[in-house]
């Protein structure tokens, strides 16, 4: 947790300096809901997310300095500076992406979670979207798909409690998420304490061992904040300042030093300690991408086709 | 060699790859217990099982998306869409996701997935049902866009598109599915880009494909007939990858040029031919391409209006006289 | 309903006379569900459904001939034969079609709801659609935003258990239709025997009263059943004889005749007169439409655009 | 004549339209509280109320479909996509509702809605969010489709948009949005399907829309000084319909053409005027029409492979000389 705030912190400096493009979805608030839920399964389970996706490929297991690259465009990028901020990938880590069209990617959790069935495999698939995605049609049919098919998948909804600067009562018929699934398609829903990382690794956990024994799919309404704006140019008039500072008083990272505390396995030597370790390494990894090459003029021809037919003449 | 029906061409496409390759199903509404709705997968579910052969509920953009995300982790999905009319309300899993999850990741991943099912005006089934989506799918690149015209093409290409590693919207024809040709027993495949040319001649190009080919080859017989002309008829087979060589080629020899298609004309296929046609044979032309295509206008349900806005071999012998200035 | 069975047959006469063109859709066995629910409300009130929309076309007041000429592809035909058995339409009638893509026209409802909302008008819209449709994501969007918004629509589901060949529980997750709107949409949900005309009347009278109380939408699962294949091309291998037979034995004409003649509101001569009456209608109207005149060629360049700025030249 | 922001000209059209004919509204994601997620409607919701300015959920088909059924009754909504990329979602309802209902209805019905936002390369979004819609649009019968280059442009023509009687699908670059230019205090309207000869000039013409209009001026301008070249550069400001007819006017006169877009080549709207242009001036060309698009690729998001994709001045500038066969 405390390396992805540290990596969204820089990252957020990097836009500021224009080293990052486009839009930039920083997890900041969120990250005990990856952190959490992906220490919940295995390496080889699936995760697949939408555009605000560093926490969950940090989670999972990719390393920062491709992150890095990517976001600054380079060459040595995880998706070789094509994809950018919104579409993180790492297929060796079981890592699909980075998904920056709101909902469309709820159909390939499907997808993989309909491979997982049909090759008899033991596995899970996490999905991951916001609340404002759950009104796209792409929810609706891919979960009825995963109900009927009762497909090996645990659908979160990351609820912040916004889309953008839509209030969630302002964009749902029903506030109550986990009604929508369970009465629509048989899909049965949890609440889940987002800011709490020992409290997403449980329920996780128990809905993991509910989707290995076959049982089809579960759906989990995970209550979390973002405490940044929505993207990097967000000006926030849609929320109070006081209503952030709430939330930053249950902060996943505050409440987890606390715990540990508590069982006395850690002291405040030890957070310093990890904490300056952690800004070294994100430091470092920041200055390689910097100084990465950017791709050569001519990559724009690849990765289109798995052997490419060569530029169309034009 | 035996002679078969496109739509047996088709199915044994199908099953071959399936026998071939545990990792090809198909999905798609009414494949399984119903046969197909145009039985093009008759006899599959009996054969291979309901998870190969799967009946999907009326959610093209849910199994067009699971399609993609099964094919991700390498399975090899063949999603039928009913009519690709359906396809449209599936429209961004199948030019967002589809083509562009290798681009956006670097490379990392591949979608050996193929789209297929019927486009063309169909049998009077109005303007939302008979979409021609040729020319739509083939703007996009990361997608490749197939259309045989024979059983023998059918077959060969269906197989190659299964096991094509990436995203193939391969397209049928509705009329066309009874229409018999030889196959051979031992397997082949079609490489795609490589148009075919169906009839050879000299007088003039006609660019054609799918069931515009036949249309072409018709209006060729006909002026071969009547008026001793000699039209070569070049099928493309694959829209994108395009096989502009093999026309301009041709276009060297005729000096004329006409193409057809059945959607609608602006931004067409035929827009894009021509342009091409022109821009590399600019002083081989005698004349400038001629285009036949769809009115441009939604598909109207009635049968003499129908008849009218489609065009047929009276429209394509018309259009070659006009490109080669012969009035008689 | 009778009217509507024997319009029906006909078509299928002229359907087998290669009259008709293109997919060809009976209502035959529903016929209670679009006579009850339009008599249920006012000659203004809004009205939109599928492709089977020629029982609602007829409930709805169109005159048949002009529905006929439509089939056969006339130009005296309700839409000058551009539209076909699907694309029935009257905007004086406030019938707004016969649309063919499965969901599509359930945003239009909304769409109408809101219109009525904006405009503050005391009016009802009453939106059908089959049970297949409910897995579209079209209809997800739409229902959410007739319960955010609180529209004054119906919506039916015009529940015949089967979209072509597939039985609903092989198609959505949840079988009781009515918990996907409850819950996921806010929007009350009933079931109706839609066998019975005046079972359907009295539902939709009072889901009327409601909407135009300002109250939102509801949501009708209606049980019905056609006895014809889903279109004329259908072998109907999917169902046995006998489930057809079993419904036959509830026929929404038989009950209502029964129900009359209890109530000696009518005897066996006025039946047979009736009956007579509208075969002579039919037969009259079929003859009508039969001997008018196609569209002429030049008709393909009208009805696309309000002014027409001509054919493209090609 | 004051001089106002591209994003204030539409937002004044709007705001004119609206009180002239309380029929009119707009619904979108974020334009109403958010004030639009580019200012467009900034202040809109405080002047007329949340019935009229509508945040929706993030439902395109949904929305979009809302609007249709609302124009089917006389109502003019404004539909905005935050970005034309997430209109493809909905596009069944963009493409087959909003353009066929008349058309099914035997023009019973009109359907008078605007569906608009932003389209273009964008700023370094990725493959998904950087559609270039303008070609996907044009080839569909029953759309009408604009694309303003200037403040005075976009507001003239988004009020005709508004009052018009058939679906407008109505462009804008995000890019532009910051854009200043003259815009008349009182009323004016701009009639479709006429262009506007931005900037006249002799050796050859170019064609081009929206943005790419500013970047075949800056073109125009820069072969001008250097080399003494002129260019007549044709603003089409409406691709369906298009009109032709000044093109050709042009093109008779110069002898050349370019045509400039920022969408995929392959069925493009450059692919449609060539065609047109060699149909229409096959003895008046000099040399056959070059087309500068984007790259036959999913856009990058790396800032300079972006860059290398979308033409811009100098592969403008490089086309013009090549069509005129002009090298020093
Ligand atoms: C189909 C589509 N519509 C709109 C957008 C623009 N958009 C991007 S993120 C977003 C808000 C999504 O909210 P939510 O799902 O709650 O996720 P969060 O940002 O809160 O993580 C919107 C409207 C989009 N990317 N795709
Ligand atoms: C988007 C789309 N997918 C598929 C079809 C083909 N199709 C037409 S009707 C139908 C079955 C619909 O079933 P249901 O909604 O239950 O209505 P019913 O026919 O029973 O009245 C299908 C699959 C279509 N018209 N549109
Ligand atoms: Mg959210
Ligand atoms: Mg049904």
């Amino acid at each position: 947790m405390v390396l992805i705030r540290q990596f969204e912190l820089r990252c957020a400096q990097s836009y500021q300096q224009q080293k990052i493009g486009g839009f930039c979805h920083l997890y900041v608030g969120q990250e005990a809901v990856a952190v959490g839920s992906i220490a919940a399964v295995r390496k080889d389970d699936y995760v697949i997310t939408a555009y605000r996706d560093h926490g969950h490929a940090i989670a999972k297991g990719m390393d920062i300095h491709p992150l890095f690259a990517e976001l600054y465009g380079k060459k040595t990028g995880c998706s070789h500076g094509k994809g950018g901020s919104m579409h993180f990938f790492d297929r060796e880590k079981f890592f699909f992406g980075g998904h920056a069209i709101v909902g469309a990617h709820i159909p390939l959790a499907a997808g993989l979670g309909w491979s997982v069935k049909y090759r008899k495999e033991d596995r899970v698939v996490l999905c991951y979207f916001g609340d404002g995605a759950m009104n796209q049609g792409a929810f609706h049919e891919a979960l009825n798909l995963a109900g009927l098919f009762k497909l090996p998948c645990i659908f979160m909804v990351e609820n912040n409690g916004y889309g953008m600067g839509t209030h969630l009562h302002r964009a749902s018929a029903v506030t109550d998420l986990k009604l929508r699934t369970a009465d629509a398609y048989g899909i049965p829903g949890k609440d889940v304490d987002g800011m709490d990382c020992l409290a997403m690794y449980k329920m996780v956990s128990s809905a993991a061992e509910y989707c290995r024994q076959g049982n089809g799919s579960i759906f989990l309404d995970v209550k979390t904040y973002r405490y940044r704006g929505h993207s990097m140019s967000d000006p926030q008039k849609y929320r109070t300042r006081e209503e952030v500072a709430q939330y930053q008083q249950h902060d996943p990272i505050g409440r987890m030093e606390k715990y540990l505390q508590e069982k006395n396995l850690i002291d405040d030597a030890k957070i310093t300690g990890i904490a300056e370790e952690i800004h070294h390494q994100v430091e470092e990894a920041h200055n390689r991408a910097d100084a990465d090459p950017y791709p050569e003029l001519d990559d724009v021809w690849t990765d289109i086709y798995a052997q490419p037919y060569g530029p169309y003449r034009l | 060699m035996p002679v078969i029906q496109f739509r047996e061409a088709l199915n044994q496409a199908m099953c071959e790859e399936m026998d071939r390759n545990p990792d090809v199903f198909l999905m798609g509404e009414e494949v399984a217990e119903y046969d197909g709705a145009y039985k093009v997968s008759q006899g599959m579910l009996a054969r291979f099982g309901p998870m190969r052969v799967v009946d999907s509920p009326i959610s093209e953009t849910g199994f067009a998306g699971l399609g993609v995300g099964a094919a991700m982790v390498g399975m090899r999905p063949i999603i039928e869409f009913m009519t690709f009319s359906f396809s449209l309300v599936s429209f961004d899993q199948v030019v967002n996701n589809a083509p562009k999850v290798r681009h956006m990741s670097g490379g990392q991943m591949s979608v050996p997935i193929v789209f297929r099912g019927i486009s063309g005006p169909g049998q009077q089934l109005g303007a939302t049902h008979s979409w021609t989506v040729d020319a739509i799918y083939t703007h996009v690149p990361g997608l490749k866009v197939v259309i045989p015209s024979t059983p023998y093409d059918a077959k060969g290409l269906l197989k190659t598109a299964i096991r094509d590693d990436d995203p193939v919207i391969f397209l049928e024809n509705e009329s066309m599915y009874g229409n018999r040709g030889e196959v051979p027993e031992e397997e082949y495949l079609i490489e795609f880009g490589k148009a075919d040319i169906k009839r050879s001649g000299t007088d003039c190009t006609v660019v054609a494909y799918g069931h515009t080919c036949l249309t072409a080859l018709a209006a060729a017989e006909e002026l071969e007939k009547a008026h001793g002309i000699s039209v070569e008829v070049i099928d493309l087979r694959t829209l994108r990858p395009m096989d502009t060589e093999t026309i301009i080629q041709s276009v060297k020899k005729t000096g004329y040029c006409v193409t057809v298609e059945e959607g609608y004309p602006t931004c067409g296929i035929g827009s894009e031919i021509a342009a091409q046609v022109h821009e590399h044979c600019f002083d081989d032309l005698d004349n400038s391409v001629v285009r036949v295509a769809a009115l441009d206008v939604p598909m109207p349900y009635s049968k003499p209006l129908l008849q009218h806005v489609v065009p047929g071999t009276a429209r394509v012998a018309d259009a070659i006289k006009k490109a080669i200035y012969f009035d008689k």
